[in-house]
């Protein structure tokens, strides 16, 4: 096993453990897009477009008392240490999947019947945590575009490295750690919205982890709703650390 | 539509019937809310397969087969052997299963499978390396859903286990040019621990195990954890657009902790005869 | 050539020339579906699925007078010596078209116009003849699902190895013998339903191999009959040899 | 809806009259029931390819290109070249084909040509290796279906076999180190026998040979069988939904067998000149 | 570099550098299509069929006010060196597109609202300049299905090769040369309906070839008069060189 | 269908609209006919990739990243490597821009790009080669569509120059055994030359540099020139089904060659920093 944490309790990119990652989220980055942001999460670059609600086609497809959400998480051919090719994996559609089934909570989707709305995340550079940070942008794009929303969604992943739970893995500690589990929460509702885990957790370092990962996106929260904020009304540069 | 529209309608008063129920701790089949319909796990049904096994659990029933075949490692892991747990939930298992390509829910069924067993470390695949980067062994688990009435994720997973627990590996020797040659002998699959799956259905804000078609038609929130011998989780996976609150998530994990331990016990057995 | 019959005529198996592989069929394995059965054949195990009659989707494929049948032939992938890719081969979607073809003439679709019948057969394991167990089970489970029919449909391949028509090749017969001919028919109405072959025959032994298929689908037929009655009538074990 | 509810009715009524010639022992077209349209074959048609033919019989128009290539053997047969016969049927070919991945139509139609040329042993594919387990000729027969009127299945299959039987074959020379060099010098490719495909169709209890499209679209059963040099029967295939009663079917291989006959003779003039 | 001509002026396959290879064009060689042609262009053999105007499937892509006009250029497996994967290709793909486009301003597709030709060429044998033979052959089958025109629609290259701007390039020549340019015109509009190159060329090259492109396009234009004439008025032979 | 016909009023009426305006030597956004919009080129915002440049053309918006690893040349160039541009029309970019698979358009734009910077022999392609026949370098340039306002030929382009420009080369080793390994050290990707693409729309008879999507909305035919250093042609493709008459075929290279000129320069200067 790799030593991923040093002697003074610092990790290899010199954060604590439970230090996120720098975090920069930017609002209305496309024109043509309903709704868009980008996100920079350590090395995550993330792009997220919002369309909708818009008229659903083959029309049978639609639902009669609410909206569709579809999510597509793609990642760039150049987003990974190896090429990796354009068309979606298995890994990618599966994400979509769960990033959809995160974010819909969120949403009020009974407002706007017979339509869909599309998210579309393009992973321009991924890192560990490419999901939470796809989910974090993404809620920031649906506010842009205006979609009504009961609150946001905030993820962050918590893992385990040389034996101790850490906060937000980046690439290095996902592939050589012991555990890694995503999780997004609605803040203000207090609600788990998405939760993977892979690796080796004992239920206390699973619970100890979780709250950990709460409380980061409490912190993360702040910087969506800045980011929204200074877009909105203000001109303050929005990012931190 | 008009198909979609009844449905929608009979969903809504079996949804109704199905809380009421369990607001009086009970479930339309008469189980308690945390209680599993009966299992039954066969083993070395498939001859040609080098492991097999058969799971029902209620009218649920799948078919795991595993094949064990040379492969070449991928390039970042030449010094592992390969494991691929693929589900497909065939268009014989419902009248909703459609032929074709596996769509997302079945993509995500099988890539759940596929963790729990991976992160459990169940299989060494360090010791399945015929020559380090060239040549490796590589196990396939095929999992055929053939009927379908609900909890899938831990029937495809019970079948899995079974069927890698029960397998023979057939021997490979490498001749001097390299080129590998099957021997007739076949020794037993080593494994290392029974990664058990549970998943539990979050209706109306109360927690079931093993619900059947019924209740995943109208439950908010699936959340499936995989557990080791110890105890550990291996891996988990929250699923559908409901949620759950933070005491929520700590209680699954208590709650599928207990009944990984009694499953473990069935799998256990299913498996005794055939590692004999 | 490999010597596939013994000095006494028997074969590798132990069988006579004229002698199927052990047969059972069960009926009604499934609970979701409309009819179902299970058969193994030698070491064929084969499950089939019924659903239908049903509305067609698109409704522009309906036909005004009759329903549709639709066959599909899927092998899983343990289920062969390599492993089988669970994408439908070539192979499979010929055998798809030719199980319809030999089913079809059994059925009174115009009983029911608008709607599709599918028939789904699954493969768990493969044997010589599985296209002949697999048309077996399917009129067993389209009886189960309660179709209409005019007859039964049977099917057995008869083949040449060693230089002797025999009945019902299993695996090793059909890749080292001379010739495989799979044959159904509908043994009330006397009518063949399907023919395949390929190797090599004279036209003597065509004839001759034709008649042997003929009398052993017969036979199978009445185990298909005892599968039907044991389940709607009885409770006598299914099975036979 | 309207296209198929009046073509519905128009083959009704077609039926009814080619039914009506064919008590009368004739066909629309004035042949008997047991005569080909003309057959017309030429070969060499394709200076790029290997071997190539055109066949049309009657309006049906077919072309079959060969290409000899390098290719590796099937791992269960390291000692065989590989043949392999594939069949387009064009979206040129009529107003019904459209342009995409073949449908089951056109894969048991390529399946069934395939059979035919592969079961007759017509190419010794023992002949073809290069270096056993790794390098083998792979013979790969194209035929594009360029305008459909009835028995693509005898058409596709005299344009293989013709263009197989006029092919030339590349020499290939194995290096020291195994590499393989394409040689200047070409030889033709040998051949074993000349299989012949003959297609009957069942017409109100009536078989027919060479069956036009419109004969098809009312025909209840086809059978095709294919015959070697000898008179055996190497390859069988009964289609469609329709029956053949026990006798029909013996009918059935005797008028074949002779027919393949006379065909023979046409296709072995056709390959004459090419073989020198 | 390979020498392409030699000290005569002349060209490995013997012509003069403003020389098109033998051409060849037939009408009405396929009885289902509404209108077809083959053409021999070099070694160039191409079939085309013209299916329409004819309803369009399905309805909502029709257009109100005019036809529409699709084109698939499709290469025989043989039809190359190396056998070609039957699949089509993005090559093949991008070739219909510029097709399509370079045939389309001859048509007049008014006439025919809610309606679609589709216009089908098959490369039986691939010499270079097969696009430019394709289209050149095209307007004869548009011409032969008595699709209306405002003119028709003519095809060839130009090139460079051994430093020299020559006509018309063959396989080897394009391979072995510096530049091709594809043109397609209308001769009666003195209109460009296809330009593309690659390879190298001064501006004072591209004129000079341009200029002997439109003049060789003339010239082919006759015989595909000619080819029409013959059939429809007369029986002379249809041919040159 | 009633957004399309809403669509056909609403595109005559701009037509109208932007072709009144040209009359008058004029666009709707201000600027002169042969003009450019504002172009910023940032080079090296991806870090993973070998190279990587943004770039936005007014508000369409492209990325491009460079991936250089190892592969096998083709079968008939075993001495070159090998340089694959891509591009991928986004469902991010517009609304109407959808998942799946490329379209003909989307492949029309990526083999233009491609062909531009192949032909002009940007990256000597000889140079890449590490084992004769069997390994070189492959180059791999993918492009993102993330936001399109019209001239997406162009855009691509200068992020597939500008990306390729700045990108660093991986050193890899062949060892006596023919394994490759990568080395820690990398050096710049040697270029030859800077291709310049320039696309021109032509709206009634006029010629227009740089169109907006509204513009390539009404225009009736695209012609793309891509110019080397000196000024030579190296790639041209005229789209779209309007014509140009034999002057303009002239006229639009005169306009393309001095437009490639000044946009060579903003180029240059976007990857000087990189290449310093």
């Amino acid at each position: 096993m790799i030593e991923l944490i040093d002697e003074k309790g610092l990790r290899r990119d010199g954060r604590r453990v439970d230090e996120i990652r720098p975090l920069k989220i930017e609002v209305g980055v496309l024109k043509n897009a309903d709704g868009s942001s980008y996100i920079e999460f350590g090395k995550n670059k993330i792009v997220v477009a919002v369309y909708g609600p818009k008229e659903v086609h083959p029309k049978h497809l639609a639902l009669p008392d609410r909206s569709i959400l579809r999510c597509r998480y793609h990642m760039a051919p150049f987003s990974t240490d190896t090429r990796k090719h354009p068309q979606p994996s298995r890994r990618e559609i599966e994400i979509s999947k769960v990033i959809s089934e995160a974010l819909e909570p969120a949403l009020i989707l009974e407002d706007y019947p017979r339509t869909v709305i599309n998210v579309y995340l393009e992973v321009l550079q991924a890192d560990g945590g490419s999901r939470c940070a796809g989910i974090t942008a993404s809620t920031v794009a649906l506010a842009d575009a205006g979609i009504p929303m009961r609150d946001m969604v905030v993820a962050c992943a918590v893992g385990k490295i040389s034996g101790q739970v850490v906060l937000d893995l980046n690439d290095t500690e996902d592939k050589e750690g012991e555990a890694d589990m995503p999780v997004a929460i609605m803040p203000n509702l207090n609600q788990t919205t998405l939760l993977q885990l892979d690796g080796i957790l004992t239920p206390e370092e699973f619970e100890k982890g979780f709250e950990m990962a709460v409380n980061a996106c409490r912190h993360i929260y702040e910087v969506q709703r800045k980011a929204l904020i200074d877009k909105y009304f203000g001109k303050n540069e929005v990012g931190e650390e | 539509m008009s198909a979609v529209k009844k449905s929608v309608v009979v969903e809504r008063l079996r949804k109704a019937q199905i809380v009421e129920f369990l607001s009086k701790e009970k479930r339309l089949d008469g189980r308690g809310l945390l209680d599993f319909r009966p299992i039954k796990i066969e083993t070395g049904i498939i001859e040609k397969a080098n492991g097999s096994a058969r799971v029902r659990i209620g009218n649920t029933q799948v078919i795991a087969g595993v094949k064990i075949e040379i492969g070449e490692p991928f390039p970042d892991t030449p010094e592992m052997g390969l494991l691929v747990v693929n589900v497909e939930v065939l268009p014989l298992s419902s009248a909703y299963a459609e032929p074709g390509p596996p769509d997302e829910e079945a993509i995500e069924l099988a890539r759940v499978v596929d963790r729990g067993i991976r992160e459990s470390k169940m299989v060494d695949l360090s010791k399945l390396v015929l020559i380090p980067g060239k040549k490796v062994h590589a196990i396939f688990v095929d999992v055929d859903i053939l009927d379908t009435d609900g909890n899938l994720f831990d029937a495809a997973s019970y079948a899995t286990v079974a069927s890698i627990a029960t397998s023979t590996m057939p021997k490979f020797s490498v001749g001097q040019n390299g080129q590998i040659k099957q021997e007739d002998e076949a020794v037993p699959l080593q494994i290392n621990c029974i990664p058990v799956s549970i998943t539990l259905a979050k209706i109306d804000g109360e927690f079931i195990v093993d619900p059947t078609s019924e209740e995943e038609g109208v439950m908010d929130a699936r959340i499936t954890l995989t557990f080791d011998d110890d105890g550990n989780i291996r891996a988990g996976q929250k699923g559908q657009p409901g949620t759950l609150d933070f005491n929520q998530v700590k209680l699954a994990v208590n709650i599928a902790k207990d009944r990984a331990k009694e499953i473990r016990e069935i799998i256990k057995e299913s498996i005794k005869d055939a590692k004999g």
